[in-house]
């Protein structure tokens, strides 16, 4: 908005030259940013969680002594390869349609007779105490890294969800009228120093969806998809949505559904 | 809880191996406050050793500003593929952890 | 505040018997790990930080390089590391002159180590950072600013 | 006629803003086909035992409720009758400074935190509200950590003076900037008093004096 004024008040050679600067200082600071996401990314601690993962997932546990290996993610029971970037999906047995983390938590409950209640009681991890489903995510994200997101939402049921996903996107409210689309609605834009993604468009969605779960370094954790858009809304200053509500997983149909046909980068590591 | 295994990946080129390790650890500063306002007491690595076969090839000490998570990466002349690279470390519990790689 | 200071000053010298017995190779590698350098990591200055190490006031030199980006995009983990070209290079060491204890980790090179080692330390904020090496049992330094901005949407 | 001036200046001003921030594609916007059933299932997302305070922050005006029904790009006569509407809810400070100090304005620009509210990692109460202003603008040229949502405002004050006109015009867009430009991305910070006017007048200070470091460098 300034530019334009500017330019009528003091000519444009004032402003040629003050964007001289700032650009070299951009570039700069660009150069650094590269410099140091470069350094993280050889060495991302979410392969120890990984691993961790992959060990829960055979363990015998729960009420019914099984492990998750049967478990199905919309490809065949225990069929992992390609089934994160394929979700949220909808599956028949519970009419509904289920991100990665829903689907867990019911074969936690289903395969291995834990109570929600107590599986989910931990559904993200604190210092010092470490999350399961975390561990378990990031295992099962890492059987689709280099896999296509293929999310269609061909399914009514799956075509509603995309559309009520969509609706939040958009719905503004709080104390800072903030959406979804305030920050992730443009192409090119950036919060502080970070690049925010236009979450409506296919490279938007893409290059954001694409390196999920994720260890932040800000955090000294691992996020799931789940945690990611929970804490947006507590960042939007709204109250939490609850862990696997709908609008959470409507919210991720809309977004990989929009990232359809970009390659997995999983397990990420970011800011 | 028992401490996590470590990542260890170790490759030899032109006759220097190169090391990099990654450590599951809290690395608690001693400094920060939970949510009832209490101070987390420390609980940070002090110590790490990294041995080729026998022989140390690193020692380290750590504070608090270590990350989270600690990684580590340094070279040495010598070992060959197939080799044992083993580290441990110690916390200042007195937990400790011992992990093994071969060199690649 | 004295109290305490005086204190850490006192151990301080103790740990510098211990770096010059070291050093003198009375007692090896293996076994000065087993006694972590409480009073150099609990110093809370640059001074007295070194002088703990058995530093002293060392000598700035090009040979040796802290390596790692300008900018961190978050002070929890910031990637940084010592190199030299120095001969003989036994010791590393980084140091962060506003942490509230300078000393983050120090590393004792055997015969066949490069001196180029590579971390990840945690900066409460903007800071020099200092890269100490011991060269043929003399102390160098080398020292650069790592900006650690504010990220994301909560500043 | 200084009346008259200044509302040209406005006019002139929230015109080069909706160039620069969301263009009007003039394209007609479908209304969402599940809106009604959305809303439900937005609304059921939440705990049943969230105090009704939080519960207050999912409510929305009129200005909310179009925007997110239009995809932030209302029809012209939409945007229109948001922007009049949301002109008249701008208050002033008591004794009708709008310069205030532009020290504790940069405070304000700089902290991002305070209004966090939930289970997971709320504010401590009483926590201070900040503008977070660089989290979407550039201001001072030492500060790079700044954010491109909204336009650089380096040299603001430098570059148009502070004439009354000018002051003016900062205050009331912070207080309201959808009385510029509807369903900008701005949070409209005096309205939903998430900035007292107090406040919003150190931030004026913080863009207009020409000692602030905004003017600076």
């Amino acid at each position: 908005m300034i530019q334009g004024f500017i330019r009528t008040l003091v000519g444009a050679a004032v402003v040629a030259a003050f964007a001289g600067s700032a650009v070299a200082q951009d570039s700069k600071v660009a150069d650094e940013l590269a410099k140091y996401r470069e350094a993280l990314a050889d060495g991302n601690p979410a392969d120890l969680l990984e691993v961790k993962g992959a060990a829960l997932w055979a363990e015998k546990r729960g009420p019914k002594n099984a492990s998750l290996e049967q478990c199905d993610f919309g490809l065949g029971p225990g069929k992992l390869e390609g089934a994160y970037a394929q979700l949220p999906r909808y599956f028949k047995d519970t009419g509904k349609v289920m991100d990665v983390e829903s689907r867990l938590v019911h074969c936690m409950v289903t395969l291995q007779g834990f109570k929600q209640e107590d599986v989910t009681k931990q559904w993200f991890s604190r210092p010092g105490t470490e999350s399961e489903i975390e561990a378990l995510v990031t295992f099962i994200g890492a059987k689709s890294n280099g896999m296509p997101i293929n999310v269609p939402a061909a399914h009514p049921e799956e075509k509603k969800m995309y559309q009520i996903g969509e609706y939040v996107f958009y719905r503004r409210s709080g104390p800072q009228d903030f959406s979804c689309a305030i920050c992730h609605g443009q192409d090119g834009k950036r919060i502080r120093l970070q690049e925010l993604g236009n979450l409506t468009t296919k490279e938007g969605a893409g290059t954001a969806m694409k390196t999920w779960p994720s260890y932040r370094v800000s955090q000294g954790a691992v996020w799931t998809m789940e945690r990611r858009l929970i804490d947006c809304m507590r960042q939007a200053r709204f109250p939490e949505p609850k862990y696997l509500s709908d609008s959470i997983v409507a919210l991720q149909v809309y977004l990989q559904k929009n990232a359809t046909g970009t390659v997995m980068e999983t397990p990420g590591i970011k800011r | 809880m028992a401490a996590n295994p470590m990542k260890i990946r170790a490759n030899n080129k032109d006759g220097v191996t190169e090391v990099k390790v990654l450590i599951s650890h809290e690395m608690e500063t001693g400094q920060r406050k939970d949510a009832s306002g209490a101070i987390v007491p420390a609980w940070f690595i002090t110590e790490l050793t990294a041995k080729h076969n026998e022989r140390v090839v690193l020692g380290a000490e750590f504070g608090t500003a270590v990350s989270k998570n600690p990684y580590l990466a340094f070279r040495f002349k010598g070992g060959a593929k197939g080799d044992k690279i083993v580290v441990s470390w110690k916390d200042n519990k007195g937990e400790t952890r011992t992990d093994e790689a071969a060199i690649a | 505040m004295n109290n305490q200071r005086r204190t850490v000053l006192k151990s301080g010298s103790g740990a510098a018997l211990l770096g010059i017995l070291a050093a003198a190779g009375i007692i090896t590698p293996g076994m000065a790990l087993a006694d972590w350098n409480k009073a150099a990591f609990e110093a809370k200055s640059m001074a007295d930080t070194l002088k703990a190490l058995g530093a002293g006031s060392p000598a700035d030199s090009k040979d040796v390089q802290v390596t790692g980006p300008d900018i961190a995009e978050n002070g929890a983990v910031v990637p940084v590391g010592v190199s030299s070209t120095l001969p003989n290079v036994t010791m590393v060491a980084i140091l962060i002159e506003k942490n509230p204890n300078a000393l983050a980790a120090s590393f004792t090179l055997p015969e066949g180590t490069e001196a180029n080692v590579q971390t990840r330390v945690k900066m409460g904020q903007t800071s020099n950072v200092y890269a100490l090496v011991k060269s043929d049992g003399k102390f160098f330094m080398a020292t650069k600013e790592i900006k650690v901005t504010l990220g994301g949407c909560g500043g | 006629m200084k009346k008259f001036v200044f509302a040209a200046v406005c006019t002139a001003l929230a015109q080069t803003a909706l160039a620069q921030e969301k263009t009007p594609s003039g394209k007609a916007v479908a209304k969402n086909p599940v809106s009604a059933e959305a809303e439900q299932v937005f609304r059921n997302s939440f705990r049943p035992d969230n105090p009704k305070y939080w519960m207050s922050r999912i409510e929305q005006d009129d200005a909310m409720r179009l925007c997110g029904q239009y995809k932030d790009n209302p029809p012209a006569a939409v945007r229109q009758k948001i922007e009049l509407a949301q002109k008249a809810t701008i208050r002033y400070p008591v004794d009708g400074k709008l310069m205030g100090n532009w020290k504790e304005g940069e405070k304000i620009a700089a902290h991002g935190r305070g209004g966090h509210i939930g289970f997971i990692q709320p504010d401590a109460p009483m926590t201070p509200r900040g503008g977070n202003c660089y989290a979407c603008h550039q201001l001072a040229a030492k500060e790079v950590a700044y954010g491109t949502i909204g336009p650089s405002l380096h040299h603001f004050g430098k570059l148009r003076g502070n004439s009354d006109d000018i002051v003016k015009y900062a205050y009331d867009k912070i207080y309201n900037s959808n009385a510029f430009n509807a369903c900008t991305n701005m949070p409209r910070f005096g309205l939903h008093n998430w900035l007292t006017p107090e406040e919003i007048t150190h931030v004026v200070a913080f863009l207009m004096d020409p000692e602030s470091p905004v003017n600076k460098d």
